[in-house]
């Protein structure tokens, strides 16, 4: 390509370079937590981490092109560690907006996988409603006062710091007066409960925060442009995470080939009619939805705009929704049960409340179809009756 | 069965609303479904001091003598509460099919200490596979004498782990018949099951040489009336509980604010809403009118049932899950009553026939109608 | 009942006096259309036709359960033309609301049925939305002159007249400018154009007004309160009007029992699993709406207000539209033929346009369940932009 | 068959664009689909010239040599407009099944008018129930001599009262055959049927002792191949048609104002919208999809032709059906184009079998596909 003409390394002289250093140093596999810190370490000493990354922070200035052959080549040995100025959500939104200081003390330890993170935007009052979040930080000289509860936090126990939106300006609309922070989270002022989910399972954690203080230098972007930071790093979590959505639990297999067709079969009534169609529905969903993430890549790839990805999550939605009826279906009184003895009632049920997961968390459905019906279909938005006001009169729960 | 006057039976359904609200409130049904017997034998007492065990059951035999619409209103109120009781396998299954036998002996022994909740019975009706058919019976009885020995297993059998009396349908040389079993007896061993719907109860109980007596007279005629019996309360039981659930799903997105509005007013919400609440009234007219049916003992009787059984579990099932997305977050988390509701529906769905059994069934006696 | 007791007439001295009258007036049968016009005007004169309605206009001052009476007695006898002050919406809605001058022009003609008329609501900018009606009446002198286009007007070729809303004031709210109109249809400037509907039938029209002229005396209630009169008369057509949905349209019977068993069994798929599921929810979803049906009439006996009503537009739109679709299904191929020699594909693609008749028409599907949604469920109404400014200023297609 | 380059394909198909664009506009359908032929000549000379008629039979018959890829873009485009013409008949399922046959002298003789417009063909496949399997086929062929005679009845035959070359389907003595026969000769009785869908022409044709021309060897696979070619040019046209329709009806919505607001403002019409845009993208993705893995011979192609004909199927009729609604009163017009589509989409979904027999036969493949 044009632009890589400019630049100091070739394609060829790249691969051979990557290549030579991880003949020198990738021990091939790594046995144990230290042998993984150790190969972290190395990786982001020799500037391999986030290749696409300024030489300033311990990049390489390459191209997204050549950033993907040094890839290629971790990836046909097996060795982890670069790709994260893709990859690392953490490291990304620091450099693109946090303080000298606070990039000084932790871009590095991110990149090496040493500082544990967690997202602190979701509350109990502000969940399709991102922007009506009431977590307060009050600026008290060199620090911000945190007062609020967040929700739906993976990981918020052994987390050193939270990715924190808060409102900092209550004078302002809604939008106008967030700020968003590294906030430490073992001081304190900051109380992790575990969250039981409707299947039973705490993946997720309330997160109480009390007076807890959080370093001026944490801020990332301006004061009162949060809304812009987390806009940032929500995009950076879109382009890394794939679906994420979990099928059946049990992970007791199902034998070979179509999961439903299986299970149909194993539960004997792969001949109903009935049946038969409702696995058609459901595969059939399940492989249209393939085709189309194929078709967006592709898209990308010819530079065109895709309408496609942005229906990717609405159409998982469907999927595991169908897909938990018709195992309920093929099971029958089957599905009374639970446990591990009964790993295909399990995974019915499982599925069952699971799906939700899906349709509810991260924007439901509701607000995906506005999402896409706005922003890819164009249709007007709706009067927002709340988005000039000073958020002090904005009316809540 | 006798049947109350409106007015009594408004009464009754009354006093057992109230009872229900005091004591099955949801602080009750999350502690009670977490014991291992699941359920509270003070308010099971209670229930049967008001008559609501008992309710079928004939007054000779220390019962209400009510009949399928006293039934199906107070299971509209079990149904809103989630109560958590062996009452549809006792007060329902098991009463509904001794009455039906009608073994005068058997009744005078059995019904009184059933109707007033001291004895707790049910019914193993089904084999491993789940069904309701008299082909998924699998469980053969063999003459003995004068008695008769039982061998197989049943499975989904309703609150068999608590029961103190079994009623066992098998197989026997005579066809189907109905045998009265002891639990405690030898060759009965019981394996409490895993439920998704902790307030249910199911076991799978296994017979070896198991000692029965005979009920009644052989036939599959009396165990369908019985489970006709069943599909009427369950319909109650799924009529009001999606009644329930829409109550306090629409009472949220009244004071749910986003994007400082109130949520049920996005069409997105009221839409959902408007629909449920066809679902849950249509519900609510299929259990009734199966109730009415059934107690009229009108020729169209099992079609209304029928329809009851598919339209009743599916509606519960859809309001209990469109519930769950229109709470958003707050109803992915345990301790929000939604997904309760949910395990139940899907419970309701299952017990006693699918949807799809009962649609297939319906269409049959649709063609019979008229030629 | 109480209040029947202060009436001059019992129940029984009524029910004789009706039984003597049709008696000494009933012919037994109807031969032609002069039969008709002259027993209508017995019935008028008798003051049989609106027996609850005040003696002043033609009525006997009866309670509603007395009028039921003479219902029944005609019923038995099989005589028509009385009940009209349930069913006759025209002349209800004159009696409520209009002049003085008026009423004694039109009403005993209403009741002798020798008036037409039509309805002059909807407009091709207004349909969802009537009250953005832009058909303006101005005032010069005694009447008032009317300029726009309405649309879905049954009858209106033969129409005398043609209850008619029309804006007459363009600086206040939109439910405030409008007033109603008795408007004579048989004049220069009223022009009638059926409408070719997705049918292929044309039952409505699209009628063009210019410079029509409407006496002052056929104003009903007060200028720019014709949204009230309104009203009043859709509450008229709503108690009135059963479904109005319309089933298969080729009457070729199908044969004993249930329609879509039938169907199925002359088709020779009645066997089949799949279709048998499908039958059952659609002969469901029919009889689930007729018990709602009876449900709600008989809590309306019992005085306790019911939801069930409301619901009952929106499910047999859904019914309809199933049933189409399963009709379909049923047919396979033979869907693809249309016209008298294929009478089942004639009723399964009728249905399947037709349907919208429903789902469509008076009100749609959506506002339908805005109406459930608000004034049953009580949930919250959506911010309307154009509620409370001038017209002039609400924003049009 | 051949295959063009990708920069060759996105020309051709831009060029079939245009002139549908200019002649297949929503009045020349409406004038052309109430003419007793059902298609315009001008039009479909010019469709000839430029290479769509004759477009998958091979250059040394003066075809374009070009595959299902290009089949399926040039069907989008077909579909967007409701082109009104026997391409479906003539150049892809007759085409398709004489090129499957390979028949060298009946290609040589038959082809060339074929691709050049100058002759209409069309395929007679099933009997009077309409299905597409071997044994819905009801027409008989005898052996007379070197000579056929054919026998019975042949139905929903596209495009039958137009042809000028049948190609029969038929059984005979050493399995199914395809014959060519004249619709003019003795014995060939054709009656056009009529179509709920006015865009298209279907006809019913009688045989009695009517003279057939033997094509190629016996065997069903050849008529199962064109078929499965058929398929993917009729989900490539569900899917423009689809994207066609959601256009217009998105169109609508952000100009059609109610209550002071774009109706595409509130959710009920939004989220319409969304769920459409799914169903037709989907529906793209599955007729490109097919259209790829049939190109490459693919051994999962079946399926994926089985995939896209219930997808594609439902997609086309859901869009159309639910654009109605979207649009209110103005769609319930005959002047307005909504329907046409609707039309066009229900008779699509059953040409060459009903989605739920593909349904049925796409979970076959998928049994097949792992033991």
């Amino acid at each position: 390509m044009a632009d890589d003409a400019a630049l100091p390394v070739t394609d060829e002289s790249l691969r051979q370079e990557v290549r030579a250093w991880l003949a020198a140093n990738w021990p091939g596999e790594l046995h144990s937590e230290a042998d993984r810190q150790g190969w972290m370490a190395k990786v982001v000493e020799a500037r391999w981490a986030v290749p696409r990354w300024p030489t300033e922070w311990l990049g390489r200035d390459l191209s997204d092109a050549q950033g993907r052959i040094v890839e290629r080549e971790f990836a046909a040995v097996g060795a982890p560690g670069t790709g994260q100025d893709r990859t690392n959500l953490w490291a990304n939104t620091l450099l693109a907006r946090g303080t000298h200081a606070l990039k000084e003390k932790l871009i590095a330890p991110l990149l090496r996988g040493e500082v544990g993170m967690c997202l602190l935007y979701s509350e109990p009052g502000a969940g399709s409603d991102l922007a009506g979040i009431r977590t307060r930080a009050d600026r008290k000289g060199d620090h911000f006062v945190v007062n609020g509860q967040k929700v739906w936090t993976s990981y918020a126990a052994s987390a050193d710091y939270g990715m924190l939106i808060a409102r900092t300006d209550w004078d302002v609309p809604k939008h106008r007066g967030i700020s968003f922070f590294f906030l430490p989270m073992k001081q304190p002022g900051v109380e992790v409960r575990p969250l039981r989910q409707i299947t039973g399972e705490s993946q997720f954690n309330e997160v109480f925060i009390t007076d807890a203080i959080c370093p001026a230098e944490n801020l990332l972007g301006e004061l009162g442009e949060g809304w812009g930071v987390l806009q940032t790093a929500l995009a950076y979590e879109r382009s890394v995470m794939g679906e994420g959505a979990r099928g059946p639990r049990s992970g007791v297999p199902e034998g070979e080939g179509e999961p439903l067709v299986a299970l149909a079969r194993e539960a004997g009534v792969l001949s109903d009619p009935l049946i038969r169609q409702e696995i058609a529905k459901v595969v059939g969903l399940k492989r249209l939805n393939a085709l189309n993430t194929a078709r967006a890549k592709a898209d990308l790839k010819q530079g065109t705009s895709s309408a496609l990805m942005s229906l990717g999550k609405l159409a998982m939605s469907r999927i595991l929704h169908e897909e938990a009826r018709v195992r309920t279906l093929i099971l029958g009184a089957g599905s009374l049960l639970e446990g591990p003895d009964f790993p295909r009632a399990e995974d019915a049920n499982f599925l069952t409340l699971n799906a939700y997961f899906t349709s509810i968390g991260g924007g439901t459905d509701q607000i995906q179809r506005n999402i896409i019906g706005e922003r890819v279909l164009g249709l007007p938005k709706e009067p927002e009756v709340d988005r000039d006001i000073p958020f002090r009169e904005v009316r809540t729960s | 069965m006798g049947t109350l006057t409106a007015q009594e039976r408004l009464a009754f359904q009354d006093s057992v609303r109230r009872l229900l609200a005091d004591r099955s409130a949801e602080a009750d049904v999350r502690r009670t479904m977490e014991t291992p017997s699941g359920y509270a034998a003070e308010l099971w007492a209670a229930l049967a001091d008001i008559g609501a065990v008992g309710l079928i059951v004939d007054p000779e035999h220390g019962g209400a003598g009510a009949g399928p619409l006293e039934l199906e209103a107070v299971m509209e109120e079990v149904g809103a509460t989630l109560l958590c009781s062996p009452l549809l396998s006792s007060g329902v299954l098991a009463a509904g099919l001794l009455q039906t036998l009608g073994d005068a002996e058997a009744n005078a022994r059995l019904l009184p200490r059933i109707a007033d909740g001291s004895l707790i019975a049910t019914a193993a009706l089904t084999g491993p596979k789940g069904g309701w058919r008299p082909k998924d019976v699998a469980v053969r009885a063999s003459a003995d004498g004068a008695a008769w020995r039982l061998d197989g297993e049943a499975s989904f059998v309703t609150h068999g782990q608590i029961a103190g009396l079994l009623l066992v349908v098998a197989e026997g040389p005579d066809g189907i018949g109905v045998f009265e079993v002891d639990p405690a007896s030898a060759g009965v061993s019981i394996t409490p099951l895993p439920t998704f719907d902790h307030t249910l109860r199911l076991a799978r109980i296994e017979f070896q040489g198991a000692a029965g007596r005979r009920i009644g007279a052989p036939g599959w005629a009396p165990v369908e009336a019985a489970l006709d019996l069943a599909r009427v309360a369950l319909a109650g039981e799924q009529a009001g509980g999606a009644r329930r659930v829409l109550e306090f799903t629409v009472g949220y997105a009244k004071t749910r604010i986003q994007f400082g509005r109130a949520i049920g007013s996005y069409q997105a919400i009221k839409h959902m809403a408007a629909d449920l609440l066809l679902e849950s009234e249509s519900a609510t007219s299929a259990a009734r009118h199966a109730a009415v049916q059934l107690a009229a003992g009108a020729p169209d009787a099992k079609a209304a049932i029928e329809l009851a059984a598919f339209a009743c579990a599916d509606a519960f099932v859809k309001v209990c899950a469109d519930a769950i997305q229109m709470h958003g977050g707050i109803a992915f988390t345990w301790n929000h009553p939604a997904h309760l509701y949910l395990r139940r529906a899907r419970a309701d769905a299952q017990l006693f026939g699918a949807p799809d059994f009962h649609r297939e069934r319906f269409v049959a006696e649709l063609e019979a109608a008229h030629g």
